[in-house]
């Protein structure tokens, strides 16, 4: 075990990784001399050399596409999307290319890539630089779709992704790149996908998060726990494609009550498909409907106050607790 | 002319019965998907490739068995000059669990990978930037394949043809952009939607790019030779234009109301069939009796490929979860 | 009142329109000589010349952004990107340009501009072809997204479009353009966003749908009614955002039980929120988890077997509102 | 040398001065950013614009009232150059309700509608696009206006480049395509990211491209009033190349690894606002008295902005959902 920041575990990952298999080469928005714009890739390029660490022209598109071509010739790119932001640009690349080969060809191609993108708010880059779009991608069959929220499991799910044949969003909520933590070293080290993460048990309502709101969600349960001696159990569901409802269901079922907390805009956010599918599988144990504690509904602005007023927080998240507990 | 004799001596009578004979196949074989077509077996969005044989025959007659092609919806025609069974490639048109995609591609998708056929691609130009990265992936494993990508005139004007010329300029990849010119993208002529000539556009990246007329076999066949050459070498991207002529509306559902008849019929007169058979007849190459016998052939097999693909079955309703994703390698 | 097919309404809509307001040219794929790939447009190219009627090169983004800087400079265009599945390609101008200006500028730039696609599968076009995303629309703060199942809707929602200072996103399945119904001739004939149509009264269930799914859950309410004497009501959402929930939720509250058919994939589509939205309004009037029926999670297959067993159907409806009443 | 001297004389001390002036001011108003970012008064992403002033000064210099500007989000140097009031814009970096965006757009998002100036962009080349539709409607409402589209090196190897310059030529739009070539997008030198030359590039779309020297406001002046003319004889779009060098990183978090300090020096002898006092010197433009007044001058106006930023309020939390959509004119 060694404490590092999840952007070290990242760039320890993709070391092992690029180490134990030769067919992984690394692409991207200037990941080369610059070190990549959040320093996950920095010192890979002098490592690894100019073959395997490539920067790319500003073309997401493109280059998500140049990156699936050299997956179906047999290596296994990563490309650096820089940020989530971004791509909107490669969306028709990854969802009509990446997600649908394997099925359109009847299982005779498939896509291994792994896509790196750095996303959420919070940090006054405005509107058009503060997406957070994890679920947008979950929505599309044939893609994994990852969101650590640790160091430990950005590197243990970055090295999974990478065993993977298939093409996996992996997506970095940028408030997570400096957060300590402990993680393995050893180089096998992998956690598997669609094993939601138990953060914290409690009995008396399930706070689901993923990705940055993770902490929201951790922060919340502390302020119940200490302020309002509510228990609440907090669940990272580490991916969202596949996706383990199990334990979430498990959960609420203990609790009766589940809040979802997301980054992204509520309306028509994936936060619906948990409330969802929590209702559609736990409706007799429920006490109360389950709460969305999600983005409001208009871009981000730049403004410092109203960015936050926007984006969710803890203090939302207990808020919407309390209520159940009040009707 | 000099161009077509040193061609014609070199290919010599076989590999020139071969072009003709695929090129009948691939008409003939058109013709039978059309009539299916309208009898409601093949469905969806069909493009016929009649007028163009002599691009696919020309440029497969080039390649190598390790080379990566991708071409757009378009696409029987290069299937079966690159090799494809017709048999499972009619059965993919009319959705059969023995066609080249299982029924699960059709027309637009058709894919064999054991002979690196990587597809037919249906988004337009999304195909350019894959071209670029199978010429990097043989580039980095140091194999002596090359990636030929097939598109249209109307492609041009997408974003991704910028960034992937660009691309393969930069990292001298091994891949060979083939714009199959038909004067039209759907209904829109390629001059209302270019502002330039296409050579001249994609010689801009710093590749060298030719024009050549894509209703003559042996023209595509000696550029195709010069840019399979020029990528061998590693010598980075080739470009090609090959000015061509469908006879067909866009898909089966185009009133085609952008053109006249007549441009049709002019350009029936320079028909790459009755070209070669000529060439070939000049040269002694081709008697009648040997013309007949290719037309009975022709036609034996793509009467046997639409029985085949009329008794083959559908894909079960169990496999309908199958291929969404591969499962991992480790477990 | 005239009947006629929607295909014909919509281009109603488009010539009034355009005599109305000169401001207005359309611009697009093969819209001019070709008619439109669903002969939408047929005959305008004639009727109003070609500075109004402008064929485009294939670039999605580029049309899209060229209609928002036109829009900008203070005329109202229409841009057909002939199918929402080409739309990925000009997600970042519609998300990122299009919806947020107005915001971004504090309210000095805004974007009149109408983008006009065909959607939907079941035509046999394959997994690129065959897509439904709406409700990925509707997920963005800034856009309208309409989406009629009718004629006479279809030409009162394009024509309130062009009256719109915002950027429409005008979504026509493509199952919907050979429907025939009656369609009010008056060139001021207005229908309102936001404001969902109750198709059929009913008292058991309440079945909501939008686009093509309108269809198949007016036939489920017929075969309820028929075969198994349970009364449904059926809803037509008409516009997802605004998102008319009000006529929803009272339609719930008197039936107790709701249904949600649409044709994009279950996992993280639109009818999560819709779901989740009932819960959290009328949970105490539900005597049964919200159903929700929707494509299969797979992309669509070419073959007519596949492709149906992967789209919702009539039957699938019956089924769910069955095993509601059973449970 | 002679169109120094054309430039020089036909522009005359006043105006030379003014190009001076706003030189300084922007150079001045950047540098006063950066230290309000680093007292995290200013936030968010800063990308600052010294070292290539003369570009912005030079261009607006030849632009009329009603003509319109997009640029990307380095764009506080077009902004002051095309005359918004320093005290909004630096109100908008601060994120204040008196800011040109209303502090909802910051450094990257710079709008006065009043001024033509329709805002920075933060999608790299995103803004292309906007320019040819900003084009299109002024020749479609027969105005006489243009739309001057400002952007980096590092945005020609996006798709929308490409799909933009081919647009405006088919449709002759009054576009002038402005490409500030500061040799680095990020930190990729712009010959690893382009396979080609600029303005070979862009002449190959069939419209006139040129490349000058974007550190000599007088050259950037020159070239730009060429473009204006085409553009407003009705001849379509224009291509220009400055070339140029930004001093600071590309925003405030770059570590710089990828240049070394020398270069930065070697770039920085031949400043923009350098030159133009010598060359001002050398003509008896400009005394010693008057630069002290010009320095004293921007001193005080960016001053004056930092005091006004500080000093106004911060948007109400109850407007955040104000400007989400423009309410219908029917009512
Ligand atoms: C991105 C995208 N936009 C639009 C379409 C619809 N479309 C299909 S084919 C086609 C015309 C393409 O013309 P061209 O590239 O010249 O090929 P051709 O059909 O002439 O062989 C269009 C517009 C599409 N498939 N993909
Ligand atoms: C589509 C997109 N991709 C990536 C980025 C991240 N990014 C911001 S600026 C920049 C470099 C742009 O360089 P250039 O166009 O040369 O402008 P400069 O910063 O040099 O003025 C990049 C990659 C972005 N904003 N948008
Ligand atoms: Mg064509
Ligand atoms: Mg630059």
């Amino acid at each position: 075990m060694v404490e590092m920041r999840m952007r070290d575990a990242l760039r320890e990952a993709l070391r092992e990784e690029m180490i134990r298999d030769e067919t992984i080469f690394l692409m991207g928005e200037d990941i080369g001399a610059y070190g990549g714009s959040y320093a996950v890739t920095k010192g890979l390029l002098e490592e690894f050399g100019e073959e395997r660490v490539i920067d790319t022209p500003i073309a997401e598109s493109g280059i998500v596409g140049v990156g699936i071509g050299a997956a179906m010739g047999g290596l296994h790119p990563m490309v650096e999307l820089m940020t989530i932001n971004f791509s909107f640009l490669a969306l028709d690349q990854i969802v009509n290319s990446a997600a649908k080969l394997h099925h359109m060809s009847n299982g005779q191609i498939h896509v291994p890539l792994v896509i790196r993108m750095a996303s959420g708010g919070g940090s006054q880059l405005g509107a058009t630089h503060s997406h957070s779009l994890e679920g947008l991608y979950a929505h599309f069959p044939g893609l994994k779709v990852v969101c650590p929220s640790s160091s430990a499991d950005a590197k243990g799910l970055l090295k999974r992704a990478f065993r993977d044949q298939n093409t996996v969003i992996f997506i970095e909520h940028t408030a997570n790149y400096t957060l300590k933590g402990e993680v393995p070293d050893d180089p096998d080290y992998l956690v598997e996908f669609g094993v939601a993460n138990v953060l914290r048990e409690g009995s008396d309502v399930t706070i689901v998060g993923y990705s940055g709101s993770v902490h929201q969600a951790m922060r919340a349960a502390e302020m119940l726990e200490t302020q309002e001696e509510i228990s609440a159990e907090v669940i990272d569901l580490r991916t969202l494609r596949p996706l383990d409802m199990d334990t979430v269901i498990a959960s609420v079922k203990k609790t009766n009550r589940a809040v979802i907390v997301e980054d992204d805009w509520l309306f028509g956010g994936f936060g619906g498909e948990l409330s969802a599918q929590i209702m559609e599988r736990a409706f007799d144990w429920l006490d109360a409907p389950v709460a969305r504690v999600s983005c409001k509904d208009v871009p981000l602005p730049y403004n410092r106050n109203l960015e936050f007023a926007a984006l969710p927080s803890e203090e939302d998240v207990v808020e919407a607790v309390l209520r159940m507990f009040k009707e | 002319m000099t161009t077509e004799t040193t061609a014609r001596e070199t290919l010599g009578a076989e590999r020139l019965g071969m072009f003709l004979y695929q090129m009948m196949l691939i008409r003939r074989f058109e013709e039978k998907c059309g009539e299916l077509y309208t009898k409601g077996k093949v469905r969806g969005f069909l493009h016929l490739y009649t007028g163009q044989e002599a691009c696919a025959v020309g440029m497969m007659a080039t390649l190598d068995e390790h080379d990566k092609i991708v071409t757009h919806y378009r696409d029987h025609g290069h299937a079966l000059a690159r090799g494809l069974d017709p048999n499972r490639v009619m059965a993919e048109l009319c959705g059969k669990a023995t066609g080249v995609s299982g029924g699960r591609g059709g027309s637009m998708h058709l894919y064999d990978v054991s002979k690196g056929f990587l597809g037919g691609y249906a988004i337009v130009a999304a195909h350019l930037p894959l071209a670029v990265g199978l010429g990097m992936a043989a580039r980095m494993k140091k194999e002596d394949s090359l990636a030929l990508c097939v598109f249209g005139d109307g492609s041009v004007g997408e974003g991704e043809f910028h960034e992937s010329l660009n691309m393969s300029v930069l990292w001298k990849t091994p891949t060979i952009f083939f714009c199959e010119n038909n004067l039209y993208g759907m209904g829109v002529p390629f001059k209302e939607s270019l502002s330039t000539e296409i050579p001249k556009l994609a010689a801009a990246y710093n590749m060298p790019a030719v024009s050549v007329d894509g209703m003559d076999v042996l023209a595509v066949y000696e550029a195709m030779q010069k840019a399979v050459a020029h990528c061998r070498a590693g010598n980075g991207p080739y470009f090609i234009e090959a000015m061509t002529y469908r006879y067909r509306g866009h898909s089966m559902s185009d009133p085609e109301l952008y053109r006249l008849k007549d441009e049709v019929d002019q350009y029936r007169k320079q028909d790459c069939i009755d070209r070669l058979k000529a060439t070939m007849q000049t040269a002694g190459y081709l008697s009648e009796a040997q013309f007949h016998e290719l037309t009975e052939r022709v036609e034996q097999v793509v009467h046997d490929a639409a029985e085949f693909a009329e008794n083959s079955p559908q894909p079960g309703l169990d496999t309908l979860f199958d291929h969404l994703t591969k499962e991992p390698a480790h477990g």
